[in-house]
C-alpha cells in the first residue's frame, strides 16, 4: 500500500511517528487533543498516546507556548498548536522573550527543543485574521528558525527535523494546500535538513525564490512559459536562510523574482534583495524583483482574489523581468 | 435587589422562570409592559430566523463561515434590552442578539459573515464595536470606551462580551483588573456555553463558575440562568445601573451552544447526542413562548407565521446584498491610513495596470 | 530665554504643549503619572492637568494600549508609554490586530487617534530586555505608522505630528542619546511630517541612510571623512518610507550604506535595499550595503561594546564601499 | 493545618511572630532544629550582605542596575528553605534569598548584576530558572515544569515567584489557570512588597487582598505575613507539600521595599518617609534576631562580627569575578543555536576581521 498523503496528512504522521519513536514529544493546543484538531492534523494522536502526550488546553496562547518553555526545560520535546497564525500574537512575548533566548540567556545551560506549529496563509476565503503570513517578523528574531514547507514530502521530514532539533522551531503550514494534492511518502520517519532550499525546477536564465502556497503558483505561472528558462527554488526555511542556493543561482541566471504572499514592505523578499546585493551584484543583469501581497491587511473573501499574486501575475511578472 | 452582595462561591443560580415558563422567583420578575414582552420575543424570534437563514445558506454556498446563536438567545437578547442608546456593545463573535438590539441592520450583519468589511461599518449613530475575532481581546476596548465616558463625566454604560473559552486569556484578566482599578462603567458578560469549539468546560478552567473570577477584582460576579429571559433582563437591568453609578459587574451567562461552534465545525467529533438532549427541554424560546401564550400574548398557530415572516424578512435582507458586496479593487487600499501612503498608490496603480493588460491581452 | 532641551525634555514638551492645546490628549502608563516616567518624559503631567488627563496604569501592557484602542474610539487621543521597547510584546496581539486594523475593518466608520510610545535600543548598560530595537517588525504591519526621531527638535515636531495624525503611530525614542546633547527648540507647538526624512548632510558620492541614536555615531564617522563626499539621510520615519529622499540621494550618488542597530537579517536595512533596487538600479555604482547590529540577541553590557556600529566601523565600512 | 480552607475573603494574615518576636501563634510555629533556625538567619544575613555589597558596588561604579531586596529576606528565604533539592525554584529577578537556597552561587549572581550572561549559568544540578526580566512571563514556566513532573509521574514541585505588579499581566492569569486545570505541583508566590516601581498597591487592583486571586483558579490562596520568618516557612512547607498531592497553591507574602526598586530608582519622586516608617519596626531580620538572642543562639555582639564577616566573603566573590566578566566576542555568536548558521558565523568573522583591521591601522 503505497503511503499517498496530503500535506496535513503527512504533518499528522510525522507527529506520529516520533510520539511513537520518543516518548518525550508530546503535542497540545486548543482543540488538539479530542477533536483532534481544527484542522485534523492531530487527529487519532490521543486515541494512540493517551491523554497525558496529546491533549487539549484552555484558550490560551500565551500559556501554551509558555509552558511549552517550562516542559522543554524539563525533559519534553512539546509540539504545540497555534490555531491560526493569527492567533499567535498574544504568545509573541514568550516567543521572543523566551523561546529564542533560553539557550543564549544561560549560555547554553538550557536549550528549548520545542516546536510551535501554526497553519498560516490566505485564499481559503476565512474571516478576519485567518489569513496572515507574517513570516518575516519571526525570522527576524535572533534564536528562532522559520520552516514552512510546500509538500507532503517535505512537511514530514522537515517536521521531524523541527522536532528533532535541539533548537526551538516556528513551523507554518501553508493551509491553502493542507489538501490542495497528494504525494508518495515513506510511511517511516525521516528528517530532511532545515537551512536547505530546494531547487525545484532548474533553469538559467531567471529565478524565482517562494515558498509555502506561492511554490505550485509559480510552478503553474512556470509551466506556461517555454521560452524563458526559470529555475524555482522553494525556500523551505526562512531562517537561517540558505544563501548559497539563492547565491548560485543568481549567479547563474543573473535575474531574480521573489514571490511571496506577505506584504510587501518589509517582508522577506526584501532580506533576498538584501542577500543577492551582498553576494551576487555583479552577476545582475536586471534588478532583483518581488511579486507579493500588497502593504495592506489581508481583504476579507469578497475581495480577497486580489490578494495573492495569482499564476497569471506572475508569469507576467516573470517575462517582464526576462525582458529587461 | 442587593446583587452586589450575590456570593458566587455559594454556586447558586439566578432563575426567575423555571423551564416550564413557570415564573419561579416572582420578587425578581422584571417590570415589563406586553410591548416590550413582544419586542423581547421578536428579538429572539428574529435572530433565530437570521440563525437559520444564514446556516441554509452556507450550505447553499453563498455564505462563508457562519457562528449561530442557537439557544443563547435569551442571554444575547436580555442583555441587549437593558442597554439605552447611547450605551456601548462591545461584542465578540456571537451576539447576534445583542447587535439586534443595538441597530446593527440585518443586511450588514449578513454582508458581514459574507466577507465584506462593509458589514462592519454600522453606521455613525451605533454604538456597537465590530465583531473582534481574536479571543477576548474586545475586553480591553471596553475599558477604554468606559475610561473615556468616565473623564468626560458621562454616564454611558458599555456592555462587553466574551465566551467561557474567554476567560482563559490574558487580556480578559487584564481589562477586568483596569475596570476594578478606574472603576469603570462596564457590564462583562461570559456567555457561559459550556464549550470553547471542541473544548469542554473542565478544561478551560477549575474554578467554580465563572462568576466568581469577579472576586479576583474585586466587582460583583452573578451567575445565571441564560436561558431565561426574564432573568436576564432582571441581572442585566441592575448591573448596567450598577455600573453607571458604581463600577464594573461581571455576569456569568449559564447557557449551551446548540448548534455547531462555526459551519466549519462538526460537533459530533466532541460531543454526543447526550449531552445535547438535557439542554433542548431548557431552549430559551420554548420557555418564553410557554410564558407568553400563558398570558395570552401569543397563539400557538401565530408561531410558524411569525417565523416565516422574519425568514422572508432576513432574505430579503440577503438578496439586498448579495450581489453587491464584492470588494472594490481601490477599497482594499483605501482605508488603511486618513491619506493613502505613496506605497499603497504604487501598488494600487501597478495591480491595476496589470489588469488592464491582462484585459487587453485576453482580447 | 532660550528653549534649549535634550530630546527627555523634547518629548515632554511635545505631551504638555499638545496637552494644553487639546483636552483630549490623555498620558498614561507604568509610573507615567506620579512619578512621571522612568525616564522622566511625562514629568510634570500629572501636576499641571490633573489625575485624569496623566495617570499610573496596573503592569500590563496589553491593556494599556487595547484601552487606548476603546479611548480612541471614545473621542480621545491617549499618549501612551511601554516603558521600554522590550515590554512591547504582551501589546504585540493588541497592536496588529486592533490598533493597526480598525480604519479598514471599519471601513473608514472608526479610526484610531493614539501614540504607543517607547524608549528603544541598547548601549545603556542595562539589563536583558532593555536594549531592543525591533522597528522592522513593526512596520511591516500595514496600518501602523512608525517614527523615529534623532533630535530634540525632530522629537518634539514629530511626536505631536504623531499626536495630531488620525491614526495610530508608534513612535520610538532613542534612548541612549535622550540626554546626548541639546537643542534650541521653539516653545510653542509646531508639528514636523511624518514620512519625511531628513538630509543630515549633502553630498554626491556616497548615501548613508540611519535613523535614532545612530545618526549622531553616523555624523561622527563622516566628520573624519574629507576624501569622500557623503550625504547622509536621517530616516526619522521607517513606514511609511521617504523612498522618493532615498531613491534622489542614490541616483546622486551611486552608492548607498545603510546604518542600523537592529538585527542585520530582515531587519529595516532590508526593504531600503530593496526599494533602491526597484527604483534606482540603474544608478548604483556598487552593492547596497549594511552595517547593522548582529543577528543576535544584544549582549549584557559586558559585551554590549560589540553590538552596536561604532563610528569607526562606520567609516571603515564609508571607505570600503566608496572604494568598491 | 487545613490551610486549604483558608479564606482570603476574610482579609485576615497568618502571623506567628510578631514584631517583637513573640510568638503569638504557637500551633503554627514551624518544628525547626537549632541548626535550621541558624540556616534560616544566616541565609537572610546573608542576603541582606549581598545586598549592601552591592549598592555599594553600584555607587562606585563597579557593578550595574541592581535590585535590593531589603526587607523581604523572610518572604525569599523562608519560601526556598521549603524546598527540596530537586524542587524548582522560578524567580522573577528580586528573590536573592532564594536564590541562596537553591544553590546559586554568589560569584554567579553578582556577576549576573555586573552584566554577563555567564552569571545565568548556574551548573548542571541547580533547579532554579534564571532571571526573568519580562514581568510575570516566568509563571508559565513553572507550570510547564510542572506539567512535565507530573506527566513523568515525578513529585517535584515548582515554586514560582512574580511581584503584586506582576499580579496584573495576562500571563500571571494564565498560567494560574493552566495550573488549575492541569493540578500542577506548582507554589505561586506573590512578594508584595506593595510598589510596582512607583505604583502604589491601590493602583495596581481592586481586589480584597492578592490573596484572593486564587479563587478564579479554584486553589486555595493565603495570605501570610511576610516579614514574619515562622509564617513564611510554616506556609511553605505546607504550601509544598500540599502542591506536591494535590495541585497548585497562591500564597501572598505580605511584606514591604524598603529600599529603591533599582539603583536607577529614587523613591523619594513617589513615597514619603511616612509611607516607609511603619515598616521599619516590622523588618524580619529585626524580630528574628530577638527570638534567636531570647532563645540563646544568638548574641547581640556576635550580629557585627557576622555581618562584616559575610560582607568581607560577598567582596571576595566580587573581586574573583570582577576582571573575568568581559564577554568574549564568540560568545555573543555561539550560543543562539547548538550549531552556529552561517549568517552567525560570517558577522563574527567580518567583525573579527574588521578589529584585526583596524588594531593593524592603529599600529
Ligand atoms: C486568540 C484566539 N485564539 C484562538 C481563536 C480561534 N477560536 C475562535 S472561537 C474559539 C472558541 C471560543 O470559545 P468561547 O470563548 O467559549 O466562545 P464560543 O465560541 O463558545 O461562543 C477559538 C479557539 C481565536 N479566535 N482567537
Ligand atoms: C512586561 C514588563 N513590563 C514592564 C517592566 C518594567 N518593570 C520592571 S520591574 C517593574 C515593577 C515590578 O513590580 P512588582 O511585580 O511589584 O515587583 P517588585 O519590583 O516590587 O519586586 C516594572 C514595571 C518589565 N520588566 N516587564
Ligand atoms: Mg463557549
Ligand atoms: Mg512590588
Amino acid at each position: 500500500m503505497p503511503n499517498k498523503i496530503n500535506i496535513v496528512q503527512a504533518v499528522q504522521q510525522a507527529l506520529q511517528n516520533e510520539m511513537a519513536l520518543d516518548p518525550t514529544v508530546v503535542v497540545y493546543g486548543e482543540d488538539v487533543g479530542v477533536e483532534g484538531g481544527v484542522f485534523r492534523a492531530t487527529v487519532g494522536l490521543q486515541q494512540e498516546f493517551g491523554e497525558d502526550r496529546s491533549f487539549d488546553t484552555p484558550l490560551a496562547e500565551s500559556a501554551i507556548v509558555g509552558s511549552a518553555v517550562g516542559m522543554a526545560i524539563n525533559g519534553f520535546k512539546p509540539v504545540v498548536e497555534m490555531q491560526f497564525m493569527g492567533f499567535i500574537y498574544p504568545a509573541f512575548n514568550q516567543i521572543i522573550s523566551h523561546v529564542a533566548r533560553y539557550r543564549n540567556r544561560t549560555r547554553g545551560q538550557r536549550h528549548l527543543p520545542m516546536v510551535i506549529r501554526a497553519p498560516y496563509g490566505g485564499g481559503i476565503r476565512a474571516l478576519e485574521h485567518h489569513s496572515e503570513s507574517t513570516e518575516a517578523m519571526f525570522a527576524h528574531i535572533p534564536g528562532l528558525k522559520v520552516v514552512i514547507p510546500s509538500t507532503p514530502y517535505d512537511a514530514k521530514g522537515l517536521l521531524i527535523a523541527a522536532i528533532r532539533d535541539p533548537d526551538p522551531v516556528l513551523f507554518l503550514e501553508p493551509k491553502r494546500i493542507y489538501r490542495a494534492f497528494r504525494q508518495e511518502v515513506p510511511e517511516e520517519a525521516y528528517t530532511l535538513p532545515i537551512g536547505k532550499a530546494k531547487i525545484v525546477k532548474e533553469g538559467d536564465e531567471l529565478t524565482v525564490v517562494t515558498w509555502g502556497a506561492m511554490v505550485p503558483d509559480v510552478q503553474k505561472a512556470v509551466s506556461n512559459i517555454d521560452d524563458i528558462s526559470v529555475e524555482v527554488i522553494d525556500l523551505r526555511t526562512i531562517s537561517p536562510m540558505d544563501r548559497e542556493t539563492i547565491v548560485a543561482s543568481v549567479e547563474k541566471t543573473g535575474r531574480i523574482l521573489i514571490v511571496h504572499e506577505a506584504a510587501k514592505s518589509f517582508g522577506a523578499g526584501a532580506e533576498i534583495m538584501a542577500i543577492v546585493n551582498e553576494k551576487a551584484f555583479l552577476s545582475l543583469e536586471a534588478p532583483p524583483t518581488r511579486l507579493t501581497g500588497f502593504d495592506t491587511i489581508f481583504p476579507l473573501p469578497r475581495g480577497e482574489e486580489h490578494y495573492i499574486p495569482t499564476p497569471a501575475r506572475i508569469e507576467a511578472k516573470i517575462r517582464e523581468l526576462a525582458a529587461y | 435587589m442587593q446583587f452586589e452582595k450575590f456570593n458566587p462561591l455559594e454556586d447558586e443560580m439566578i432563575q426567575v422562570m423555571d423551564e416550564t415558563g413557570e415564573i419561579v422567583d416572582p420578587d425578581l420578575l422584571p417590570e415589563l409592559s406586553d410591548e416590550e414582552l413582544l419586542k423581547l420575543y421578536h428579538t429572539m424570534r428574529r435572530s433565530r430566523a437570521i440563525d437559520s437563514v444564514a446556516l441554509n445558506l452556507q450550505r447553499q454556498g453563498r455564505m462563508l463561515t457562519y457562528a449561530p446563536n442557537l439557544g443563547q438567545e435569551a442571554a444575547q437578547v436580555g442583555t441587549g434590552f437593558a442597554l439605552k442608546e447611547t450605551d456601548w456593545g462591545v461584542p465578540a463573535f456571537r451576539e447576534l442578539g445583542m447587535w439586534l438590539s443595538k441597530g446593527w441592520t440585518v443586511d450588514k450583519i449578513l454582508q458581514y459573515w459574507y466577507g465584506s468589511e462593509w458589514g462592519s461599518h454600522h453606521g455613525d449613530d451605533i454604538r456597537l464595536l465590530p465583531v473582534s475575532v481574536p479571543i477576548s481581546s474586545q475586553y480591553q476596548h471596553a475599558v477604554g470606551i468606559g475610561m473615556a465616558t468616565r473623564l468626560r463625566g458621562e454616564k454611558d454604560v458599555v456592555m462587553a462580551y466574551t465566551g467561557d473559552g474567554g476567560t482563559s486569556q490574558g487580556d480578559f484578566h487584564e481589562a477586568l483588573n483596569f475596570a476594578g482599578v478606574y472603576k469603570t462603567p462596564t457590564v462583562f458578560v461570559i456567555q457561559n456555553n459550556q464549550y470553547a469549539i471542541s473544548v469542554p468546560r473542565v478544561m478551560q478552567t477549575a474554578s467554580k463558575n465563572y462568576a466568581v473570577k469577579a472576586l479576583a477584582y474585586g466587582m460583583p460576579g452573578i451567575l445565571v440562568d441564560g436561558n431565561d429571559i426574564f432573568a436576564m433582563v432582571a441581572i442585566s437591568r441592575w448591573a448596567v445601573e450598577y455600573a453607571r453609578e458604581n463600577g464594573p459587574v461581571l455576569i456569568e451567562a449559564y447557557t449551551f451552544r446548540m448548534g455547531a461552534h462555526t459551519t466549519s465545525d462538526d460537533p459530533t467529533k466532541y460531543r454526543t447526542d447526550e449531552d445535547v438532549e438535557p439542554w433542548i427541554a431548557k431552549d430559551p424560546m420554548i420557555r418564553f413562548e410557554k410564558y407568553l401564550i400563558n398570558k395570552g400574548l401569543l397563539k400557538e398557530d401565530e408561531i410558524e407565521p411569525l417565523i416565516e415572516q422574519f425568514e422572508d424578512e432576513v432574505m430579503a435582507a440577503y438578496r439586498s446584498i448579495e450581489h453587491s458586496s464584492d470588494t472594490e479593487i481601490d477599497e482594499i487600499f483605501k482605508y488603511h491610513y486618513a491619506e493613502m501612503t505613496p506605497q499603497l498608490q504604487d501598488q494600487l496603480d501597478e495591480y491595476l495596470a496589470y489588469l488592464k493588460g491582462a484585459d487587453s491581452n485576453a482580447q
